[in-house]
């Protein structure tokens, strides 16, 4: 916890005691001395490799369950959701966990480049899978509790923070997209378009995130496609609207049966 | 609403971190204020002041430096187990920091400072050994010829040393491979006096 | 001499390998051109000609690739194991060719070509489903009205079965994703044409 | 082997027999179509994890292989070597193994942009090992020779592929400048040049097959960076030369005594 | 000693001009946060929101702004003529700033804002013309017909403004491009709700 | 001196080249500005002016270019052999020319011109088919239901044309790949016209 | 009309500003030649000319300079507060100009020159001390063994100065840092020099 | 039917010039694979092979380019007045070749090729400099003390030489540019072997 300033207050004290000097010329010290920090890049070293390896297996294994959850339809969403559900615990189970044990206390920071993609595809799948069961925003709260609940035998647990939650939410925007153009023609209009206002809610929040945010770049960039994702949703509302608003002199009926849209009376 | 009730908080704690960050780079700008002058007085080394000479003006803002890192440290207890988060902000100051203090130790006793970071560390040793063949070129200008042989002696030992670490393929492994440079040079220089026979016989250590 | 006798092999078998890209790529090149015959008598389709006189002109070139396909074939039997070596070279014509195949097919039978390679096949499905968007509605405009019922049959059906897989993020998932587009543009026809009441009324199938 | 022209047949035979309609259009049978493709699909994906995870870890080993040559010197010569050829056999068993296990038949070729950078490495670390103990260049034949007995029990073996080699080749006289530099300074100054000599023979042939290597953007800048390294091995030769050349007239003697360059005769 | 005298007076000038950056950064830093909220206002338009409730967020940020803009004036008054040197540290930030006030007097008057440095303002006004496609998407989804016709006058016209100038300056050229396809939206959006009879009848102009 | 020499006349040969290029560059800049004012003056025909108004605004701009290319040609009759060698310092501004010419001549007599360059002008009527969707949308939302059928004919020919060519060139496959937009987006808003019972009946042609 | 007005006043603007830009950029380029003239005249010092010779042929230069800046200044003083606007169109010339300035001054008297905007100038001091190494070197080759010294002295004394500068600036910090390599190196040529005994007895000084 | 007449006439000119391109590029290769065993042979050089036995293999080559560029100048007198049009298929292959011409005869002579397109040749002198540098550091290593003061000598003149173009050409200006560090590392070179004594003494010029 407070390991780390602890580190900067010996570097303050080794410049009080600049004066007094350690003797350590002899060359078997430095070789000492530099057999530990051999130790200590070749153990680095390994765990970035054991982190690497496990986010692989974090964002395979998220992005089945993103490919599950848009395999529900009207029909079978509730079958499909659960083994989505179910699937997102297993991973979490058995691959977010190595990463806990992977990443305490500082190789958290420390590491993040490792597996921060990792994390955010993670977030987007958990995200994603709430939306369509809930309608609702899973929160981080709510993710770290669930991590919380794999390492209780560690003193730190791991803590998604902020910044990768919002990094994958944003991913999140894109899937969300896919999900409404897919409900629209499963003629479930008002769900498309209560996709439309949740993701224009997000996207106006992050354009107040977004340029306060640790490193922004990639946040910029996922800004842009995510306005461009907004845009396709608010687009496919559009169309519909004014296709269903249509004035047929033909029907001589003027009201709108969105019902009608989209869906294909087949024998299915 | 939750959805902005979250992101009312995520904004609170960008914006904590945000002026964090802020006053890290406010002290960190100060550090390397510090550093500057310090610098400077190091390299009169190379213009043959006395070792003591550019001693005293380095030491002198070691106290200064030890206030800011005080500062720094205390910022950083603030926000427990982020240590590295902001490690970019104050990581290059602090390598040069060591450098510099590991040079004046060594000028001042021909011993490797300890305690320190691993990874910092050895970036400020490969720093120090770049100083080094510009040290001998000049000191043997100024008639110290006793000064290639300690220096190669030194630099042979901490060449051997680093090559017991495996390195990526990084800014460390580049700077290590600069190191071997800074070896041949001083090897030369060493020869260059010898074969002159100016260098002085050698005294049992 | 060794090291020259083993350049001088590795140059005999960079030689020999860029002597059958070559010869792949000249074939390629070949069918490049039967396909675009092909190509522009298929899109007549959509110029409202039947689809028995679309099928003639697109047919009499089946042949012709027929033999070109056996060149490339035994080119790449004279090197066994390097089939996705060369596959860049031949890759995006044989794609089409599926594709158009696929389409020709489908037009004659309304079914869908069975064997081929599956990343080959299922790019190919994605091609052909962003022709049918344009098929439609250019069929309605020439007064077929069935058209969009069965279109959007079969394609309803192509983008379930699509969503059976797991996709990178990659070429495939892309063109999966305009699907999806070119779905709905076949039911917004299909609903133009049904609230008009001039869609035919339902055979049982 | 000649497994894949003969899709081409197949792909030859569609041809011939497009006009028979094979009737495939009920939805059953296209979803079972499908769950094919979507088991291939899935076990190539699990394929590249497993053939990347592979990498990671031959990548890894080799790079310790080449840091452990590095320590060898006129003294411990023998034990450094040793003990780096060990871990180099360790590599091939250990790792190379699992790569040969995965990469039978088409998907050597199809997988090559998981494994390449792991394979050059090893072919870096296997022939830098060879040019220390004999000075010589260790050739694609026998390398190959030693993974062929990793695979006796399958078909198709895997064999390291001449660009792979010639990939690894220039990367290696990267390893050979450095070696060159430690060798001047150890005082073995006959040892750099003969490193100068064979580098310079590397450089010159690969001048030869660069540009007609596939894909060859690579190798290109392999290329610029290989020259760059023949010229600091050339200049530091230079260097020791000129500087022993120098007429001394305090000494009043003329002979050359490279051995006396840059071997400091401390008592160590 | 002269060389000294020289750096010494050189000192002074950068630390001068480097302070006076300084306090401008800061001021263009606090305007971004302002504009920053004063866009997410803005954005609720998009949620059919109505026009007055959006303006009224909007406008809170506007003051602000004010107070903000005098102080950055103020900094530029201590040191004439150099107006120019210290433009681009607040550049982005006042193009951002016009953007926003010439969307947001547009929705309230539908007419444009006048009297700004022509450069800036030209940027601005291109940049404005992204938000209003969808826009007009978004109202005609809420069931406002009228809103294309209206909006296509708007930018037909101001596109013709754009056309008589001769655009050197490539950022401007490539902003200026970009609105073609802005105009070319609008008119799909117009052309879709007037053919399926849905624009109302227009006024006799 | 045999090497001064040389240089001597490598400086000459450089100096006119440079010159030659430079009176190319002038032309050409001027040739633009022309080609400017006739391009916005044709795109009043998407507001919907009448087609005799929009031409005698284009064709006043037709005696310009026709100096500014006499003395084009001029300059390059000075340099026989050497057409090619700057071709790229006029080719895009030739472009815009043909493409413009084209589309004002297509918009007069519903013809293509004749007589020019191959490459420039292939490119040319791909660039001029990208402005005849918007030309169609336009047209029909102010009541000319006549439009989308003359023009799809018009654009399905020149597909149809183009399909023969055997494309070898990049930039000019690129530019027709796009044309198949422009002709599906006629298409549907053909469809459109033609669903909803707009379209005049058809006359025998 | 209000909008077209207030862009006829853009336009004004545009074309002003346009011209301006047009004007100062030409004299730029014939500033320019003359600097590759003086330059070239210039590098003779490092094949042993003797400095009168070599200034001789510089100083025929500076005339030409001064008409060409007075011309510039003109220029400038047609657009008050807005020197820093053109900038750019004219630093990086004027930075050259005063590192030759500076070298050939520094020929003739040793000295540094005096009087020129302070970061332009350091600039260029860094510029002009990347030829001394080539100098050093030159005139040792050629026998002059008491140039190394000199240059030394002179290296270290601006190098020293320039370290008490706060470089916020990253050009300039840039070159800067690379003013180390030359002293180092300068450093390098004196120790080869005073080693083999070549160098010259100090004058008490 | 006068579209497809023209299309027609556009194929037509599109194949034959297709034609000559693909031509044109395969002796272009040819070229190419001569030059890398020509290149092979020259960088024996390096490895202290006599001048005679290098030259021996390089020219055995030189035979082969002649058969090779005339078939080349066949191909293009086929179509007058297109010499620059398709320049750029054989420019890079012709510019490596008059570099390696430049060396080998250099090499034989220790003089300057002539007779050669002046931009072709321009690029190329710049690309053999950079071949000096490594050879005179070569010669020396082997025992060759007297190069490095000819290879200075030709190099300067070959600089002065250039100094005196208006270099345009963007390219051309960065080759030279890179001249500059073949220039100072061949002085660099002769300083070493000069301060040790080393130089045979100067015959009197
Ligand atoms: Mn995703
Ligand atoms: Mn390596």
């Amino acid at each position: 916890m407070a390991a780390k300033p602890h580190r900067l207050h010996q570097m303050a004290s080794v410049l009080s005691s600049a004066k007094k000097p350690r003797m350590m010329s002899t060359n078997s010290s430095m070789k000492e001395e530099f057999a530990k920090h051999a130790d200590y890049l070749n153990q680095l070293n390994d765990k970035r490799e054991r982190v690497v390896k496990a986010s692989r297996d974090v964002t395979m294994n998220s992005k089945k369950v993103i490919f599950q959850v848009h395999r529900a339809n009207k029909d079978n969403r509730e079958e499909v959701l659960s083994k989505a559900e179910k699937d997102l615990a297993a991973v979490t189970e058995q691959f977010m966990s190595r990463l806990v044990k992977e990443l305490k206390g500082n190789d958290f920071w420390k590491l993040r480049r490792a597996y921060t993609f990792a994390v955010q595809e993670y977030v987007e799948a958990a995200t994603f899978c709430r939306f369509c069961r809930k309608g609702s925003l899973l929160d981080l709260k709510e993710i770290n509790s669930t991590l919380l609940q794999l390492s209780d035998q560690y003193e730190e647990p791991l803590q998604i923070n902020a910044l990768d939650y919002l990094l994958g939410l944003a991913d999140l925007t894109g899937e969300l997209m896919r999900l409404a153009i897919g409900r629209i023609s499963d003629g479930e209009v008002e769900y498309a378009e209560k996709i439309c206002r949740f993701v224009q809610d997000i996207y106006r929040e992050l354009t107040l995130l977004a340029p306060i945010m640790d490193d922004n770049a990639d946040m910029k960039k996922k800004m842009e496609t995510m306005l461009q994702s907004v845009m396709k949703i608010e687009n496919a509302c559009f169309s519909v609207h004014v296709r269903g608003s249509e004035y047929i002199p033909l029907l001589g009926t003027n009201d709108v049966d969105y019902s009608f849209m989209g869906l294909p009376d087949f024998d299915s | 609403y939750s959805m902005e009730t979250q992101f009312e908080h995520f904004r609170a704690q960008m914006e904590e971190s945000g002026n964090i960050r802020e006053r890290i780079r406010s002290v960190a700008s100060e550090i390397e204020s510090a550093l500057r002058v310090m610098h400077a007085g190091l390299l009169l080394v190379h213009q043959s002041l006395s070792a003591a000479e550019v001693l005293k003006k380095a030491n002198a803002q070691i106290e200064v430096l030890r206030v800011l890192y005080d500062r720094l440290a205390q910022i950083l207890s603030e926000c427990p187990g982020q240590y590295y988060r902001y490690h970019s902000d104050w990581r290059s100051e602090t390598q040069t920091a060591v450098s510099l203090l590991a040079f004046s130790q060594w000028l001042e006793t021909g011993s490797l400072l300890t305690h320190a970071e691993a990874e910092n560390k050895l970036g400020c040793l490969c720093f120090m050994s770049n100083e080094l063949p510009r040290y001998v070129v000049n000191q043997v200008t100024a008639g110290d010829y006793d000064c290639p042989r300690n220096v190669l002696k030194f630099l042979t030992e901490l060449h051997s040393a680093f090559r017991m670490l495996n390195l990526r393929n990084d800014f460390l492994r580049k700077k290590f491979d600069g190191m071997k440079y800074d070896l041949r040079r001083v090897e030369e220089v060493y020869y260059d006096v010898k074969i002159r026979g100016l260098a002085p016989a050698e005294s049992t250590t």
